[in-house]
């Protein structure tokens, strides 16, 4: 084909600034590349729930080739569409199913939030750093696992101090756990929430914070550490040149720092050795010489965890986690 | 009482005249080129049945309402009243048919907000006290309103008319709620006002008190101004027969009222109200008889709502065997249950308690007729029946509508009276309990209701009238008792009870030893 | 000058009829003016947002299925207004519904339970509806708490419960962790009535709703007790009806609808529980019920008409790029001249100039 | 600063948009008006004022469009439940609805722009006093002018005649209409004021407390505030105590989780909700005796005779 239509499915607004907006900003990074090869179409604001069906087929049925659903909750119903339309490529980001024209893509966010953690190991004085939680997901957990197994290469005696909010995006409430933390003692907050709020109560504080999602220095040019970016361009841009080209085939991508789907912020607000440090982190991470999750893991029970992936845990158990490691010194809301 | 005869109006200029006012509601004409002159140092009645377009005449001389078509001059000068303020500002004061007061505030805050302003609120406040005491008003100003008996509220309002040191008063209906002696002590103000020169438009139903107290009296009928006449110079059935625009036969007691077995027990019932305000029932015990009527008089707010929703099972007794109706003990059956053991009720307020305002005249037959009639079949609604039950209803009781079937609220005052008298009558009960059953009513009206409810207990059914009307009750009754505090007084046969003891005993005193000034206090506490 | 509204003797019946259209119209122009603002050719606009829709049978049926929940709770929700009742929290009874008919659906994964499980998953979520709202309810009758702040409150307890489930005992074991249930079996589905499409037998039991309300409010004399107890409680009160009987009864009814709902959605469109399930059906539907003037066929066009400018509104998205924020200004503004056209039922409107006014 | 200092001062940002927000409700209510878009408003101030402090630079100005918003709001809510006596609950959630829309419309130009928060007081010696410095003379103007806002509100109130005939409206409209008050016209006063409040409260949220503007960022806080007013037993000074309790619940839960004290967090979530139904039980339940505090009118549509 010369030129296809591309859809997107979004769940919050594409001026959330947080998980939708930076979707978006992959989108338009895609219409970018691809000019006139591409016509795209979103729809915004779309619920997990009964609406989800709809919406997809809405963008099947007026002619979209691919379409992007951006979503963990768009599971169901993105294969149960797809089932439908088998001419039509899917592609569902976060989940686990898949179907012969469905894909998924997810992020390996984890493997930012281990460097997260080493610099704020280094950074705080205080040894206790505070993290901001959304939902007990298995997502958030391994990115809480993997901040404290981070911190705890160079502080092994490193506090972590968490606060789940319930919400993705209630920058008010966001606002409050900052507060809460610093209130705290703690000198480091790191957060799993969509808005630039506790990054802007950080700045007040004076202490440090990294961005989520996307690069939120402007929210806090002298307390931004670095931050997680969502870099789904590229992959948007690939997988519509595969459509075009006609080679698209159905695959599960879980992307990390190497293949540039998560990217880190420059490194600021730290010395150069911590610098330093962060940076060779990353490398070894790219080079596939570190990994966040090398056995043995253990958990809080003090027993190491099963090692089903050879020398790391494996994918599934990654994409499942439910369980804190040691040094943990608190419960998963929910669990037993 | 004044021994000064009428003015002669011709011979000063008049304060106020309203000069063709006209009052279009729609299509309708309250008021149709109404015309009359107030003058000072004169009582002027204004008479006329329901709805003749009074209380709407008055409105537009305090400015609440603009007139359609017409003029007011005050001292010969013609003048717009933009508002009620722009009225009191000229010097007219307003005492309403309804209550225009405030339940949640303070009395001096109520008066206060009848006032300009103009002053600070110590300074009015002194003021109050200082008027109240000089007409032998008392009020203590820093209670809330909803705390007070219904004769204080109505002190409130004349108080407050009086603080503006008004030239023209305007008083629609202020006896309504008064017991006998409370009347007399507000007479004796107006007495007093008048001989201070002021102008008096007063608004009343009593007739003998019109002719007591006024020297014109001005007669509307429909909306248009039938005649001025000197009162006291017409009879009381001359005045009504102008208002009404016909004779009005007098009520004819039926030849058969044998009085049998009683119908209606009341044994010892004792309640407290539902609502903090409410007065407790104390000990109420009563016998009404079949073929006869038993009166309640009383002045409002001493326990005669309490008693009808205790009767009428809107609120339950507390013991199953305080109301007995025809041998079965009723204390803890629900409305329903009650009407289908063949009691009906009409309570006092017509829209709103007796009647749905909103909801067509079938649908407020419905409303009583589906305990213990066949509108209801399994559950479900006969339509036809209920249209049936409101023409029966509108051919027996006369009552007057602009089409078959029309919203209850679109009724005049004394025609959905008669529907919802009619309404219950035509369900032959054996007890009736009705409440202020002419209360507003126009005397047309009244005469057929009366004659109703008397022809009902001819038939044999026990009637409990509870009314605030004496010359009604003593037209009506076969014996009155008298309810005071939530206490109800030995019933007196009706030919033996007059006035003054009837008066007495509505303040709670032992007939022999109370003067009237302690009783109307007491009246009012 | 200044608007006087003059009450009419009766009701109007040529304006009952008469104001939708008016609303509509009036939505119609304000619609047009945005777009011309917003330089998007108004013909094709209205066009997309209410005509597509009806022109082809998958939009069809997306609009029944859309509009069934509305429908449904929005029936519960007009006996309570009628009867002077404020329940607001259908949102809350919708999820609670959900949650109590899913209980079966989870235990029974698996298992090979026979068909019973879906007719018992809709009587535990009308059940669970209807408890619920007993809480308000409750709160009113007995202690005379405020019911619309109440059940409004309890939405948000009743949206943690749910999360609180599904994140934690009901997790699917297989389902790697992720907030959801496993995907429901066969038997614990709603199934779907039509092919192409998702038309399911839930929208039958809607339409079974509308035809029993409206009979119930129409023809029986529970009707009339919530139409009297709303219209007018002292006079409702003096014909024997209790009026916290009622409230209890409104409840109840609109919770069990509410519920019902709720697991319809869940057991039909969705198919597995999770958060999010209802993108705000509980709230949707008070308008839906104000739309429909509480009257249940009305509500029946409102709710397909509120469910066609949903489906519009996506349209819209799709081939204008007009963004949703557009079409909940749309709603909101309809609403409005609804609410604005049916005052004219009771009232007459005279505009009175300054001078007008002093004579 | 000392932890309980800082947790004040946490709850005193939190309960300050919730303050706003509730203190105008009051008036508005106050006046027999059941106004339940707030949400709607607060939004919509959220946005305006957002722009109008990144148009001009300046909080104040930002704030005054904020005003502006909510009160533009709350006009078009008062043309139909006063000028056309519509239902006053349908026209409150329509309010809300149309609200967040316009709100999405404007804001969406500026979103992920970036302002100067609302600066805090500074007063040399008294700002450093331990413990009370902070709390006293360290906030920003929001904070003070919500407190100066209440006291205004119970000043007015109780302390004047304009007060006096709020009240009285409230109480009774028909009585006051006799008495040649102009019912409408004192209650569009009141829902403007009401209005006004609920933009400024929104404007805080993007001004003050998270210096950036998002769709939906009041995120239920109108709700909230509707409830404490109903909390508060229409009392200016309980509204206070109310509001903060409720912004204290919220905070301290989240220093609870951060100590670990290992609770369901969605309970803890639920947790001001919970309280708030508990305390209305309770009240609604102590006022049984005494009778309702609530305004006689409230929520009843007046059309006035002429
Ligand atoms: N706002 C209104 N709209 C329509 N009709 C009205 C209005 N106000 C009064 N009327 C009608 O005007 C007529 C005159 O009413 P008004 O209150 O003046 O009577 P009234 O003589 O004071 O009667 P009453 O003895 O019962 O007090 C009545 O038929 C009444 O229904
Ligand atoms: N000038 C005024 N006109 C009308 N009402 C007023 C005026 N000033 C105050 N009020 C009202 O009167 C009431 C009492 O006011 P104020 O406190 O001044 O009275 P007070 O007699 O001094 O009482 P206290 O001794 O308790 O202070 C309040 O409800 C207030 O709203
Ligand atoms: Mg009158
Ligand atoms: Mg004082």
């Amino acid at each position: 084909a010369d030129k296809i239509k591309v859809g997107f499915i979004y769940l919050g607004p594409v001026g959330d600034l947080g998980w939708t907006y930076m979707h978006e900003v992959g989108r338009q990074m895609m219409v970018k590349e691809l000019g006139d090869k591409v016509e795209t179409t979103y729809l915004e604001n779309v619920n997990e729930g009964p609406d989800s069906e709809r919406s997809i087929v809405q963008l099947a049925r007026t002619g979209h080739d691919l379409i992007f659903t951006t979503s963990f909750g768009y599971m169901d119903p993105t294969l149960k569409v797809a089932k439908q339309f088998p001419k039509i490529k899917f592609e569902h980001a976060t989940g686990f199913k898949n179907a012969p024209n469905m894909g998924t893509y997810s992020g390996r966010f984890y493997e930012g939030r281990y460097i997260q953690g080493v610099i704020a190991g280094k950074m705080s004085k205080t040894g206790t750093l505070g993290y901001i939680a959304s939902f007990p997901i298995p997502e958030v957990i391994s990115g809480i696992n993997a901040t404290i197994l981070g911190a705890q290469t160079v502080n092994p005696n490193i506090k972590l101090k968490i606060i789940w909010v319930n919400t993705w995006f209630d920058p008010g409430k966001e606002a409050d756990a900052a507060k809460a933390l610093a209130d705290q003692g703690v000198d480091v907050i790191m957060q799993h929430t969509d808005s630039p709020a506790a990054m802007q109560v950080a700045a007040q504080r004076g202490i440090y914070a990294f961005g989520q999602d996307s690069d939120m220095i402007k929210f806090g040019p002298k307390t931004q550490l670095t931050a997680i970016i969502n870099n789904w361009g590229p992959y948007y841009v690939k997988q519509a040149k595969a459509a075009l080209a006609g080679t698209w085939k159905a695959e599960d991508t879980w992307d990390g720092l190497k293949e540039k789907m998560v990217l880190m912020a420059p490194y600021t607000n730290m010395p150069d050795d911590v610098k330093a440090l962060a940076e060779k982190t990353e490398a070894a991470i790219i080079a596939g010489e570190l990994h966040p999750f090398k056995c043995p893991v253990i958990g809080q029970d003090g027993k190491a965890v099963e090692c089903k992936g050879g020398k790391n845990l494996d994918a599934g158990q990654i994409l499942g986690m439910n369980f804190y490691v040691k040094g943990i010194d608190d419960k998963i809301p929910g669990g037993k | 009482m004044t021994d000064q005869g009428p003015a002669n109006p011709s011979a000063r200029a008049p304060l106020l005249q309203a000069i063709g006012i006209t009052k279009r509601y729609g299509t309708f004409l309250a008021n149709d080129d109404v015309s009359i002159d107030l003058y000072p140092g004169e009582i002027h009645a204004l008479l006329g049945e329901n709805g003749a377009g009074k209380s709407t005449l008055v409105k537009t001389m305090y400015g609440l309402i603009q007139p359609s078509a017409g003029e007011l001059r005050w001292l010969g000068e013609k003048i717009e009243l933009s508002g009620p303020s722009d009225a009191r500002a000229r010097g007219i004061a307003m005492v309403f048919q309804h209550f225009s007061l405030f339940d949640n505030l303070t009395v001096a805050e109520n008066v206060a907000l009848g006032l300009d302003g103009k002053e600070t609120f110590a300074a009015m406040s002194a003021r109050l006290a200082q008027v109240s005491r000089d007409y032998g008003l008392p009020l203590d100003p820093r209670r809330e309103v909803w705390r007070l008996s219904v004769g204080e509220r109505q002190r409130i309002e004349i108080v407050r008319a009086l603080m503006q040191n008004p030239k023209l008063l305007i008083l629609d209906e202020p006896t309504a709620v008064l017991t006998p002696q409370e009347a007399d002590l507000l007479f004796t103000v107006l007495d007093r006002l008048k001989g201070e020169g002021r102008a008096l438009l007063y608004i009343s139903h009593k007739l003998d008190e019109v002719k007591r107290l006024c020297d014109t009296a001005t007669i509307l009928r429909g909306g248009k101004k039938i005649a001025t006449c000197n009162p006291r110079s017409e009879t009381a059935a001359s005045m009504a027969r102008m208002m009404v625009g016909a004779e009005i036969g007098e009520v004819k007691a039926t030849t058969a009222r044998a009085v049998t077995i009683p119908r209606l027990l009341i044994r010892d019932l004792s309640m407290a109200p539902d609502d903090p305000h409410g007065t407790y029932l104390r000990n109420i015990s009563l016998e009404v008889f079949g073929g006869e009527i038993l009166g309640i008089a009383g002045v409002a707010g001493n326990g005669q709502d309490e008693f009808f929703s205790a009767l009428s099972g809107e609120r339950l007794a507390p013991y199953e065997d305080n109301v007995i109706i025809d041998g079965e003990a009723a204390g803890n059956l629900s409305v329903t249950q009650r009407r289908k053991l063949g009691a009906a009720f009409v309570p006092e307020e017509r829209l709103g308690h007796g009647t749905a305002p909103r909801m067509k005249l079938s649908e407020n037959a419905l409303l009583t007729g589906h305990a213990a009639s066949h509108m209801v079949n399994h559950g479900f609604i006969d339509r036809p029946a209920t249209l049936k039950a409101v023409d029966t209803t509108t051919k027996t009781f006369d009552v007057r509508k602009a089409k078959r079937d029309p919203e209850a609220a679109s009724l005049s005052g004394g025609n959905l009276q008669k529907f919802i008298v009619g309404r219950e009558i035509l369900r032959e009960p054996g007890v009736l309990v009705v409440s202020q059953p002419t209360w507003g009513v126009d005397a047309g009206a009244a005469a057929v209701i009366r004659q109703a409810l008397v022809d009902l207990s001819g038939r044999g059914s026990a009637v409990l009238v509870i009314s605030q009307d004496l010359d009604e009750l003593a037209e009506i009754s076969d014996r009155i008792a008298v309810m005071f505090h939530g206490t109800l007084s030995e019933p007196v046969v009706a030919a033996n009870a007059t006035r003054e003891k009837l008066g007495l005993l509505m303040g709670g005193a032992a007939p022999e030893t109370a003067t009237v000034e302690e009783v109307s206090h007491a009246a009012g506490a | 000058m200044q608007l006087v509204l003059e009450k009419r003797a009766e009701r109007s019946a040529f304006i009952a009829l008469a104001s939708p259209v008016l609303a509509i119209a009036l939505t119609l122009v304000t619609m047009s003016v945005f777009f011309l603002i917003l330089g998007k050719n108004p013909v094709t606009a209205l066009y997309v947002y209410f005509i597509e829709p009806l022109t082809d049978s998958y939009t069809l049926m997306e609009i029944a299925v859309k509009a069934s929940p509305l429908i449904m709770i929005a029936i519960g929700l007009s006996l309570c207004y009628l009867a002077n009742v404020w329940n607001i929290g259908a949102e809350g009874q919708f999820l609670i519904g959900a949650v109590t008919g899913s209980y079966l659906a989870v235990v029974t994964n698996g298992t090979g339970a026979g068909p019973w499980v879906l007719p018992a998953m809709l009587v535990m979520g009308a059940l669970g509806g209807a408890l619920w709202a007993m809480i308000p309810a409750l709160c009113k009758t007995r202690f005379g708490a405020n019911e619309i702040l109440v059940s409004l409150m309890l939405v948000y307890v009743a949206d943690l419960i749910l999360d609180y489930l599904v994140r934690g005992p009901w997790r699917d074991p297989k389902g790697m962790n992720f907030p959801t249930t496993a995907s429901f079996d066969p038997v614990a589905t709603v199934p779907v009535i039509m092919d192409g499409g998702r038309l399911h037998a839930g929208v039958i039991l809607t339409v079974l709703v509308v035809i029993a309300a409206a009979v119930m409010l129409g023809r029986s004399i529970k009707g009339f007790e919530i139409r009297v107890v709303g219209a007018a409680p002292r006079a409702a009160r003096f014909a024997g009806f209790s009026s916290e009987k009622l409230v209890i009864f409104t409840f109840a009814v609109s919770g069990a609808l509410a519920g019902l709902a709720g697991i319809i959605e869940v057991a039909g469109p969705v198919g597995v529980l999770q958060p999010g399930i209802s993108p705000g059906y509980g709230f949707t539907a008070i308008i839906v019920a104000f739309l429909g003037r509480l009257n249940p066929v009305g509500i029946l066009v409102a709710g397909l008409f509120l469910a066609l400018t949903f489906i519009g509104g996506e349209g819209a998205q799709i081939s204008m790029k007009v963004p949703l924020d557009l079409t909940k200004v749309f709603q909101g503004m309809l609403l409005f001249y609804v609410l604005a056209c049916d005052s004219l039922i009771l009232y007459r409107i005279r505009l009175l100039t300054t001078k007008q006014k002093a004579a | 600063m000392g932890l309980v200092e800082a947790i004040i001062i946490s709850i005193i940002a939190a309960s300050t948009p919730l303050l706003l927000a509730a203190a105008g409700e009051l008036i508005v209510e106050r006046s027999g008006v059941l106004n339940l878009g707030v949400e709607g408003m607060m939004i919509m101030g959220a946005a305006c004022g957002f722009a109008g402090a990144w148009l001009t630079g300046s909080t104040f100005i930002g704030a005054l469009f904020g005003i502006a918003a909510g009160m533009a709001l709350s006009f078009v809510f008062a043309v139909l439940t006063l000028g056309l006596a519509v239902n006053q609950v349908a026209a409150g959630l329509a309010l809300t609805i149309l609200g967040v829309g316009l709100s999405g419309l404007i804001g969406a130009g500026f979103v992920g722009e970036k302002i100067v928060p609302a600066p805090q007081l500074y007063l040399p010696v008294l700002t450093g006093i331990p413990l009370i410095g902070r709390i006293l003379f360290g906030q920003d103007g929001f904070v003070y002018v919500s407190i100066a806002l209440v006291v205004g509100i119970w000043w007015f109130l109780y302390r004047t005649r304009g007060g006096l005939i709020l009240r009285a409206v409230g109480d009774s409209h028909t009585s006051a209409h006799a008495l040649g008050y102009p019912v409408l016209k004192i209650r569009l006063l009141a829902v403007l004021f009401g209005g006004g409040c609920a933009g400024l409260a929104g404007a805080f949220l993007p001004l003050a407390y998270t210096p950036f503007f998002i769709p939906g960022m009041t995120a239920g806080r109108g709700w909230i505030a509707l409830a404490l007013v109903v909390f508060s037993s229409w009392l200016p000074g309980r509204l206070v105590a109310g509001a903060y309790l409720f912004g204290a619940v919220s905070i301290l839960q989240l220093h609870a989780q951060a100590f670990g004290l290992g609770i369901p967090s969605q309970l803890m979530t639920a947790m001001p909700y919970l309280a708030t139904v508990i305390v209305l039980v309770i009240i609604s339940r102590a006022r049984g005796a005494a009778g309702s505090v609530a305004p006689a009118s409230l929520g009843i549509v007046f059309v006035p005779d002429r």
